[in-house]
């Protein structure tokens, strides 16, 4: 067993190169992480990325990916990670998604059309998932597409979509089909988000402004008679479901991460650099108790996150291990904000300028930990997938969606 | 035994949930929680005039001069709405100390505007360097003639922003015991309130800067305050407590209801035992804080010692309050964050609260020193 | 609101009249409670308790019961507790349960003939419930009973019934129609325990030996072909759902309680005495969070077995409360096992004699708790009944069983 | 990065599951558990023909000189059945001290015939006023010439009703470090042995009346021990782990297996929601439990610093473990707890193992200690 991704001189030489880049590439940003500005620096430094094939570094090279060894790829994240962000450097888990059904679904011809724009960088991605009627029941939506000559006519409404900076084209799931059979009704479409007849409005949640970038506030997506290219539609007509089943898989975890939860190291510097009673709040028994707790969940949750990672990129059989990594990430985000509200107190609640010694991100994450229990499924929905994987009740084990990674 | 409402408490329960749905339904509270005061003037009138405001303030000095369990069941049905204002800042706790701390003139002073709500009181305990409790108290004024100088800052004060006074703790020697509480009107030079902005419900900071108060203003005697401030505290406690009752109640029976009415795969979401064992947990979680709450609230109404049953009903009911929106949170998923639905409202006070008058985790300290002493059957 | 039973001046002598007579019949035991000679004593008092009609207080006079009010009643109650005893003092779930139900439901013929003989405590009575194939699903007993002239002739097998010393009388569910619809195919029986065709043997559980009088060892009951006389079907035939509505309500804690868990008091008192690094155990911070624990969770359980108590007695109209009860008292079993282990370490699993400071009471109790978690239904089968009396999902709610007390 | 077993390990671990299969399977553990000693000879002679036994011993004293993960696949796999006998507490944990705190001379006598199985050792630390942890040992030996002349008891042993030698910690001085381990024949005059009733699972006291043992039998030498010692134990306990581990999984294979063929309501249990949350909660804290263990496993393997990782993993595993069989005993009801299916073998091993080696407190405590001086970035 070995827990280290090990390197080859080829790969150490390319952190070299990539630690060199990054230091010359990487802007500097500050304050609000969700501000216009700072959003703006990390859409650069993405298309920066982009143009070099690290956007993207295991997808293929003929659309736009990186075409790199697993290895390198761990290379690339862990130096990105060292200044605390992910690839891409902003909101794109509709590209990231979208793209993994296209590269399993899609015609050649939508693979050399479609993938190059969001593996290079070039554009932004938003899923469309959650209807107003369809929560957990995705396959319930009622967002129609309509064929017409060589177009599709979509009328409907999906929400909690997006982050606050907008985004250049749409994946979502409609049905084509409404007598048909469940989950034999449903088309899978990539539209541009220009088109006559959207309309995208902000929501009022209890995230807004919550931790990340560009994850702050979500939009409801309204399509009022949108008429889009029957070229774009992926998978086929009523093969929406199993177009689906590729991004949901990886949605509910089964890609797992090589990265670290940040908020055990947060927590102990903080309670290194507050005081309580004249002395650093980390002498405290109950406050190295709570920290304790933190280290626990979050150590647990990376090595579920690494196991998922080992298992995707070796393509071994994956069952519930997706499902259980997203709902343990989910249950134990809200006992760390309890933790983290015992170790601080009301200082866990403010982001005051004054006060808040954070940087907001205490606050934003007592927030933020609720609003991350629905999506990508819920809690629920991820226990529901558990049981069927494992076969609870049943002989026959359901198997997990097709990725590729 | 009977635990049952008397029909005047039940009257009582009635009145004040007539005026909300009249006068403060959750959509109207929703946007009222948007606003820098985070109340108005008419739910302010209105708890002072029907006499929910002062209603634990004795006869004499203006009050209602009621039970606890009469002002409790007010107080749940305020945390129902869940009723905004400084109501239990200034009507209970600040009323509760003025009254066990302060001397006859000063009970005669300030009571009568408590509880008609012409003055707005709020209490102010903890620091920079948090801890809830008598020895976080480091603030230490200057004497100077007839005045107390005071500099320093007091954090995470309830309603501060909306109060004409802040009862004070400062710190008056090295002893455990040298404690003064401070009178200290909001509008003196050199005293700024602001609230803090986040997840908090209504606290504020309170900045001293060379602020000179009357000696006048300390409430009693300086080094007797402990124990009629414990006591105070002890009797306040319960009031809060049926406050974050109020609001598990709401919680569960917005989850009931919204477990009848959504409907996924075909059948309303209630029918599935994942979202039952929500729910079922969310119950557990309320009825242990409505009986813990209830019961110290009888202590003190039958002069019992009630301490023991105080810090186990506020423990009990933070931690309860909080587990039962994060259960129904489960239930809700995306509605239940949408601001407009207005489950987010308890949501935010189940933080707030949950360290108000100290978190789960003192009263449990405070439980343990306690329990340990009983004697051994 | 008032949590203390209020006593008249006669109520309070008769206090005293209780506290003489106890103090003057109560046995001298000692040892394992669960003894064959600690059985008689307690045996015994209860006889004796029943020729006074304390032994069912509150049962009516004509049947045997005391005929006394609800505050008389505490009083017994808590003089009794007082000795660390319930009424009666013995093992005989099955003699208040059945009685209740046949209260409820029997002619005025059954009431003069089955019920005295259990109110003065003439007979122990156990009660049949589970079988191999019916656990939380009791309604699909295999138990068969077939009439046949004036007598019903009964086949099956029950488990997990009474405990080590044997009883009088049983008392069961039955199924009179194997093809009729659910609820409405079975029948109630009250069975003398010596018919021929009834062998009793008892079964190899976790809890053996475990905590309180006779409830140690449980039993399997073979009817092969017994002979029930049809006078001593309770409620008519196909009828026995509803007469078992009545006492499963009760075995779901709606009928509450008075007394005290006793956790917390022994807890404190074994932290007090033991000794670490030469201090009382009780002076350390982990040994008072754990004990604190213990005392939040029996508080708790004791706050809702009193409401209980308070509304069975007072004819209150209840719906999840009974289940209630008894799901926190089954879980918080558990946590209070593992807060005994982490307060006593290893003294929490044996009951040497030598080492053993509990008198056996920790050990076992580190078994029963498991044990307990499935009679009287299953923690999962409370939840089901709270999700109905709710209305979990349905606006119709289900009601409470009916009793009487 | 590889997370899967290598091809020897794989065959290792069928092998012990044959073994198992065709030797102790569920219904002759039963039996066996029943029993005085606990476990039979031919448990003892094939752990020891088969190398299981002395696998972590280096091959110069006659052991496997396997890596930690190989040892550990077997110990997994052992735990699984659970086969019961002193296996770990010999071949693991008092080979580690020898190993580690004695001299080459030492090494050389003890650690071949434990390897062979010859010899059944243990170790002894804690004494009746129970604590884990060298400050625990209060045992103080009297000097009389060429002997230690040792009075006390230890409690909690395990394994020592069956052990030829108890590895038995006793203080020589005031100091911290100032700790022995004497090498105690268990034949020797004044030394009795007897296993513990109850819940527990071979947990022994050990009484010492006036024992005389050899000077010789001290381990290294007086004073230098305690840093020894430690990284015997960090060494030792992924093993018992691993054995946890194991459990846990066995536990997780009985519940999903129950859930598919118990019919209720006319459907296999394993259809409600209700049985499929208890199945979840298990498998989470199964799966915690193993990579956690697997992980600290690796850092002894290739050389890392570990201590973090096995304190993270004891405490994982054990309450993990716990956990597990709670959770099984919620799926199997009454069926659950009786002796003859076997699920009570593992919840017994899960309570005994939950405080074995020190209970997940002492080592969340000690996880404390370490990562509050982790450099912060």
């Amino acid at each position: 067993m070995d827990f280290a991704p090990s390197y080859t001189p080829e790969q150490e030489a390319f952190r070299s190169e990539v630690r060199a880049w990054l230091s010359e590439h990487m802007p500097k940003t500050g304050g609000d992480l969700d501000s216009d500005e700072n959003y703006r620096k990390f859409r650069q430094l993405g298309r920066d990325l982009g143009k070099r094939g690290w956007l993207r570094p295991t997808a293929p090279k003929q659309y736009g990916g990186g075409g790199l060894d697993v290895a390198s790829a761990i290379v690339l994240y862990e130096e990105m990670d060292a200044y605390g962000l992910p690839i891409p450097p902003y909101y794109d888990s509709g590209g990231w998604l979208g793209g993994a059904s296209i590269l399993v679904w899609g015609t050649e011809e939508q693979k050399q059309r479609l993938l190059p724009p969001i593996f290079t960088g070039d554009v932004v991605t938003w899923q469309l998932l959650t209807g107003p009627e369809a929560g957990s029941d995705l396959a319930g939506t009622k967002t129609d597409a309509r064929r017409d000559g060589d177009e599709y006519v979509i009328n409907g409404e999906k929400i909690y979509v997006g982050g606050s900076h907008g985004a250049d084209q749409f994946w979502t799931i409609t049905r084509t089909n409404p007598d048909g059979d469940r989950h034999k009704n449903l088309s899978w479409f990539m539209i541009p988000a220009n088109l006559p007849g959207i309309t995208v409005r902000p929501m009022e949640l209890l995230g807004d402004g919550g931790e990340g970038i560009g994850a702050g506030v979500k939009n409801t997506v309204y399509f009022d008679n949108v008429r889009v290219p029957a070229a774009n539609l992926v998978g086929g007509e009523n093969n929406g479901w199993q177009v689906a089943s590729t991004h949901l898989e990886l949605e509910h975890g089964s890609g797992g991460s090589v990265g670290r939860n940040r908020w055990f190291t947060r927590a102990l510097r903080w309670a290194n650099e507050q005081q309580r009673d004249g002395r650093p709040l980390i002498e405290d028994p109950e406050a190295r108790d709570r920290l304790v707790d933190i280290f626990v969940l979050t150590e647990i949750s990376r090595l579920f996150g690494l196991r998922n990672f080992w298992m995707n990129r070796t393509h071994q059989p994956m069952t519930y291990e997706g499902p259980q990594s997203s709902y343990f990430r989910k249950l134990s985000g809200l006992k760390i904000t309890e933790a983290l509200h015992s170790l601080f107190g009301p200082y866990a609640l403010t982001h005051d300028e004054r006060w808040d010694f954070s940087e907001g991100t205490l606050d934003a994450y007592q927030r933020s930990a609720i609003v991350a229990l629905h999506p990508g499924g819920t809690a629920d929905i991820q226990k529901v997938i558990m049981a069927r994987r494992i076969g609870m009740g049943r002989e026959e084990r359901e198997s997990a969606g097709k990725t590729v990674e | 035994m009977d635990l049952s409402l008397t029909e005047s408490q039940q009257l009582l329960k009635q009145s004040v949930e007539d005026f909300i749905e009249r006068e403060a339904p959750r959509d109207t509270l929703v946007e009222l929680q948007q606003t820098e005061r985070g109340f108005n003037d008419t739910i302010w009138k209105t708890a002072a005039e029907t006499g929910w405001l002062g209603m634990l303030i004795p006869e004499q000095y203006g009050g209602g001069g009621a039970e606890f369990t009469d002002a409790a069941v007010v107080y749940e049905a305020l945390g129902h709405a869940p009723m905004p204002g400084p109501m239990f800042s200034s009507g209970v706790l600040s009323a509760q100390i003025i009254q066990h701390v302060g001397s006859e003139e000063q009970r005669q002073r300030h009571l009568p505007a408590i509880a008609s709500g012409e003055v707005i009181c709020t209490f102010a305990l903890t620091e920079p360097e948090y801890r809830w409790g008598l020895h976080g108290v480091r603030m230490r004024p200057r004497e100077d003639g007839e005045h107390y100088v005071l500099d320093g800052a007091k954090l995470f004060v309830y309603d501060a922003h909306a109060a004409d006074y802040v009862i004070t703790a400062v710190r008056t020697g090295d002893g455990e015991d040298d404690i003064g509480l401070l009178m200290v009107d909001t509008k003196t030079p050199g005293i700024s309130t602001r609230r803090l902005g986040g997840f908090t419900s209504s606290e504020s900071e309170v900045i001293f800067q060379n602020a000179r108060v009357p000696k006048s203003a300390l409430l009693g005697r300086p080094g007797g305050v402990r124990n009629a401030l414990d006591r105070a505290l002890m009797n306040a406690t319960p009031l809060l407590c049926a406050y974050q009752v109020g609001g598990a109640q709401a919680v569960f029976d917005l989850s009931v209801k919204y477990s009848r009415e959504r409907v996924q795969f075909g059948r309303p979401i209630g029918r599935f035992q994942f979202v039952q064992n929500h729910i079922v947990q969310l119950v557990n979680h309320l009825d242990a804080a409505r009986w813990t709450t209830y019961e110290a609230l009888w202590k003190l109404d039958s002069g019992r010692e009630a301490t023991v049953s105080v810090h186990l009903a506020k423990a009990v009911t933070s931690e309860g309050y909080r587990e039962a929106c994060d259960y129904a949170h489960e239930v809700h998923a995306g509605t239940g964050v949408m601001r407009e639905y207005g489950l987010t409202l308890f949501t935010r006070l189940s933080r707030s609260l949950y360290h108000a008058l100290g978190e789960p985790r003192y009263h449990r300290k405070r439980l343990a020193d306690l329990v340990a002493t009983i004697a051994v059957d």
